[in-house]
């Protein structure tokens, strides 16, 4: 009888803790790759602080914070190609970043401004996906439809702990499942959604466990352990395009930040546990790993640092120069060939408005 | 031209269109091996294989989920759901992405995908067989909506909604299926969305009707002959509507009855209503009226009957604003 | 009497209903260790315990299937959909169990369930925290809906709704969460569904409105002081409708506008028009108007102004009648 | 680290074959209740058959055959206690004369006729669940609601291998893992889901294996062997009533007849390969059980048989000889309350029909 168990329910890991646990390496990441992958979580990590302070100051709307997140995000993105597809949910908002787009770009999302809405097919990043677990088919159709017509195209959906007790994960994992999908379904278990702990969102032991019921590989891995994110992902990345179908990764992290600018965790969550995870979070840990191994060094860190915040400070200006959106735009892109009572509402809009 | 039931021209206009554009997949429950419950399917898995006409696993919105996913990747793909009532698990997806994807493009992308299903009753059938959920679907924004009443429109109407860059709901009147023959052009046939058909000229009132509820309005046409001209206007398509029709027959006639299968509150006959209310209050020369099904679960089919639209409902209708 | 915002007075309803009837029990996500992101459900697991304020997995199909057999249990479920686009994943037990259960057992069993949301847009949120979805559940057989304008119908009609042998949505303004203040009963207190109010006599032109059209549509009629008397209905529960409110104003006034926040096409509106239609038409000096969302997805939030009823919007209607 | 596979993935068995497998047997069964397992039996077997004639006859309307199913169904629910609560699909419309309820109910449902509804308080039988899957959080509420009244009631839903593709399956079943429901998930997998192979329906190596995902034990049993079924729910049972919450039963079955009368499966399934399912039916099985145990006889089989078909008779005749149903009843139960339009709707209809 073939082995139905999560491939692994001990999560992986790379980096050591400079003590009693020793650092390992990950084949094929030569320095250049390590620090590209550092600076992929600087620059995220810089996204996220500087937009929680862009939020206190009103200059962009409510914000799901995505601190302490950045290892599951830039390991995952760093194992795929440029054509494969990323599937973001709203927590990985920025990861847009990572395939070269705008940071103003970002920011107008968070601004609720049209130009925050960007052509997926320009960087293979889907739209934002905000209700929870709803992306997983489409992430999933996507790379079934990408291999029916003969192409390599992995797929990847990101989605939270929270996000597997809905029935949209269940149908789409199902159906990578069958229909033997290149698709990666990225666990991001930070083990809260909103106020609600992960024990009392399933009572499986692991969410890797979910796997098995799709017949798929489940992986466990330390969701801050960038190295070991991108190990996981890369095999099964490798796993897809070689056609053996779809895996469900479970990446462990903490939420080590509100749900939300709008939310107040310390009603639920016990903020000395939060003070822990934060004293090790995924960025720092990384770096330690990398100064131990001796890739990074002050100048090093402080011109990566520079230019992502630099990117922040042009990124806000550029969003904030932005022209005010035109109203007729509610109007737009909604169809192809608009039914004509559509453009009857546009031009009563407009003579009311006096604009016409 | 031949002869053709409804449900044979659905499949043939499935054949000419998969032929057509190799970019075209049908997907569902049952719609492969078994070429669909009602036979809309058949001989497709045989001739454009398992891929092109596909049997996916029992979730309906995984079917449309996953159908989202494949428009991005280019497929054009037509999803089954194989009862109206057990087309509700799909709402979501359908309300939430499918009508406002492309619209969180910006434009850029199209999903040019179809969801068609057999829908209504009068077929004697156990429960959530039979109903009428266009409301739902009308009036979501970025999804249209067409509903034949011919085999030819069938067709047509079909190959409009693959062709179209937008998503159709296509809702078919499964109590015709097998039981209404017609005329269908061969070959490719498209009947174009948002036209609607005056099924019967007349002058003294006008039935609007759309799906299994214009044979229905004809017959109480005929029933009428002698007292009253009725004129039947099939809308075909209730998003894009054709309001110009509507509005032309209603300033012809000054009395306009609608007829509608689903429950009354909220429905789509409502809809119509308010346009005339809004835009024809000075050609109507009555009460706009509605005869439809009613605010209660569709019933056990032994009582089914009481339950529909009926030629004396209708009729009774339409006297009533002959005496107004 | 007390003042308080509207989020408070729901709050205190459910202090006060879970106090009298031990069997009514919270559900929903976040619901309890947060109490509500709107704290809505605020002190209730403290009071309650977490076994009638329960935090449940996130999954709407889930909360309210599991509801309907909670009922069938004994218990009064009043379960909470986080954000009204959040709420369509449990569409599919709504239409096909929620309203259709009662009527399959013969009348033989109740099933006393709450489903209530934040509805609406205005509050400069992503994507889908905007939506206005009650046509989806009014449409809906065996299901009755209740939108509350102010702080005091809030508590009335939500203490109705859990007290009601029927299922009842009910769909609350989240815009005026925590704007709107007014006078509430104290302990007590329930508004009884079905009872339009008149929020504003007047004698030349009707608005129709609910939820938070209302305090838009007093705005509106405070503008057109000097030009017009302008009465406002809200109408409080869309099912039961107060029809004879709906009519009698009509009748007085002559002129109708309806304001919905929901896209027009068979929007709630439409029925409210459709009435109009059928029963007032000789009562109607004028066409019906709607002012209404559009038939689009709610707009990202720098451009949502454009999008919702505006006091300009539904002036502008009301001097269309006026010089009608 | 707990183990977390379903309880066993071989299937349970208990009935030998009369030649190299052993019969075994259940302890606690004497010949009373065996005997009485097998009327269960033969009661189901028989309203099968009838109905698929009165299908025929046009007595009835379309029916949904569960011919080789009544294994499955009958153990079950013999391990229940009559304050247990059952939620049937269509596939178990007759489950409910193992509760007493008459024929010419069950009938009657199938005639489309309002005598077919029942009261579910009367029998603890659910209404039959059409729409596939959407009753498992039923009986998961209702089991969680019972044991938050300190009831120790158990709820069994059944349902088919195509409904664990449903996310209303996925989401009950969670909820039953996290609430602690005292429920039992009965998937009868008879490998089709109308045209759909289970092999087309998930890439699970075994529906059991879902259970994982779930935090519940999964177990397998023969669904053909009515003593193994009976052992395994019963064991299940045992488990909910002490607290220790929900349990998966996969019972491996074959769908060995149409899927309903409407249905040809000549297009899709091997026919040899029914008919060698059908040699070896559930029924026949217990039989040649309890002939070689030497429970059964001649004379009780024919009893059995004959008061199972004089039943039917009775029951056929009950139900033909129900007044037609009064039209009126559209506009009833729909509401405790109805709202005035649907009286005046009923007052117009009367008009019309010049009833009034
Ligand atoms: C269908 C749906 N229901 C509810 C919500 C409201 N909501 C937003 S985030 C959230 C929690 C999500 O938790 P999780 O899946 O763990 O992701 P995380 O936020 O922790 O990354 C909820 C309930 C939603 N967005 N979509
Ligand atoms: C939600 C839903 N979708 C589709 C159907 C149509 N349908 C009826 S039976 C069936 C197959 C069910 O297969 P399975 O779950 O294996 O149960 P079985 O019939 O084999 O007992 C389908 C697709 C339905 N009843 N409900
Ligand atoms: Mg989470
Ligand atoms: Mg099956």
């Amino acid at each position: 009888m073939a082995q139905v168990l999560p491939d692994e329910r001990e999560l992986r890991r790379v980096i050591g803790d400079g003590d009693t646990i020793a650092d390992g390496e990950v084949e094929g990441l030569g320095e250049q790759e390590l620090v590209d992958l550092y600076r992929s979580m600087v620059v995220l990590r810089t996204y996220d602080e500087r937009s929680v302070v862009y939020h206190r100051q009103g200059r962009i709307g409510t914000y799901a914070i995505f601190w302490n997140h950045e290892a599951m995000q830039a390991g995952s993105v760093y194992a795929l190609d440029r054509d494969d597809w990323v599937f973001p949910s709203y927590r990985e908002s920025a990861i847009g970043l990572l395939r070269g787009m705008p940071v103003e770009t970002v920011l107008s999302w968070w601004r609720g401004h049209p130009s925050g809405w960007w052509n997926p097919l320009d960087y293979n990043v889907a739209s934002i996906c905000v209700p929870i677990g709803t992306h997983v088919p489409h992430a999933v159709g996507l790379a079934w439809g990408k291999k029916l017509r003969g192409e390599k195209t992995v797929a990847v959906a990101y989605f939270g702990d929270g996000a597997t007790s809905e029935g949209a994960f269940h149908e789409g994992a199902n159906f990578a499942g069958v229909m033997k999908a290149p698709a990666i379904l990225f666990c991001n278990n930070n083990q809260w959604a909103i106020s609600t702990p992960v024990s009392a969102q399933t009572a499986a032991e692991t969410l890797a466990d979910k796997a098995v019921g799709y017949g798929m590989p489940g992986v466990r891995v330390d969701g801050g352990d960038v190295l070991a994110v991108y190990e996981a992902t890369r095999e099964a990345v490798e796993r897809a395009r070689a056609g053996d179908g779809p895996t469900f990764i479970e990446a462990l992290s903490y939420r080590a930040a509100p749900h939300a600018t709008a939310d107040d965790p310390s009603a639920y969550i016990d903020m000395e546990r939060v003070e822990e995870e934060r004293q090790n979070e995924c960025l720092g840990r990384y770096a330690r790993y990398l100064w131990r191994i001796g890739v990074l060094t002050d100048e090093l860190e402080e011109q990566i640092r520079g230019e992502a915040l630099q990117a922040m400070k042009d990124g806000i200006a550029a969003a904030e120069a932005e022209p005010s959106a035109d109203p007729e735009l509610v109007f737009r892109h909604a169809y192809v060939n608009p039914p004509p009572s559509l453009s009857e509402d546009l031009a009563e809009l407009k003579r009311v408005l006096g604009n016409e | 031209m031949s002869e053709k039931t409804l449900v044979e021209a659905i499949n043939e206009c499935f054949h000419v269109e998969l032929e057509r554009d190799d970019s075209v997949m049908v997907m569902g429950e049952d719609v492969g091996r078994a070429g669909g419950v009602f036979r809309a399917t058949a001989g497709l898995r045989d001739r454009f294989g398992p891929d092109r006409c596909v049997d996916t696993p029992l979730a309906e919105a995984g079917i449309l989920g996953s159908a989202i996913g494949l428009c991005m990747a280019g497929w054009r793909p037509v999803c089954e759901m194989q009862y109206d009532a057990f087309s509700y698990p799909c709402l979501d997806q359908l309300i939430t992405h499918v009508g406002r994807y492309r619209w969180r493009t910006g434009g850029a992308m199209e999903f040019p995908l179809t969801i068609r299903m057999p829908y209504g009753g009068g077929v004697r059938a156990p429960e959530l067989h039979d109903d009428s959920p266009e409301t739902y679907y009308v009036h979501t924004p970025g999804v249209k909506v067409a509903i034949p009443s011919t085999p030819a429109d069938a067709k047509g109407l079909l190959a409009a909604a693959i062709r179209e860059p937008d998503p159709v709901v296509i809702l078919e009147p499964k109590l015709h299926y097998r039981t209404m023959r017609g005329e269908v052009p061969d070959g490719e046939h498209v009947t174009p969305l948002g036209k609607a058909r005056v099924a019967r000229e007349g002058s003294d009132v006008t039935l609007v009707a759309y799906g299994s509820m214009v044979p229905l309005s004809e017959q109480a046409a005929d029933e009428l002959a002698g007292e009253a001209s009725v004129e039947v206007l099939d809308l075909r398509s209730l998003k894009p509507l054709d309001e110009d029709a509507l509005l032309a027959s209603a300033a012809k006639t000054g009395r306009v009855v609608i007829v509608q299968e689903a429950p009354r509150v909220a429905g789509f006959g409502a809809e119509i209503a308010a346009i005339l209310a809004e835009k024809a209050i000075l050609d109507l020369r009555s009460p706009v009226l509605r005869v439809t099904g009613y605010d209660v679960p569709y019933p056990y089919w032994q009582i089914e009957d009481a339950y529909m639209p009926s030629v004396e409902r209708v009729t009774d209708a339409v006297r009533k604003l002959l005496r107004f």
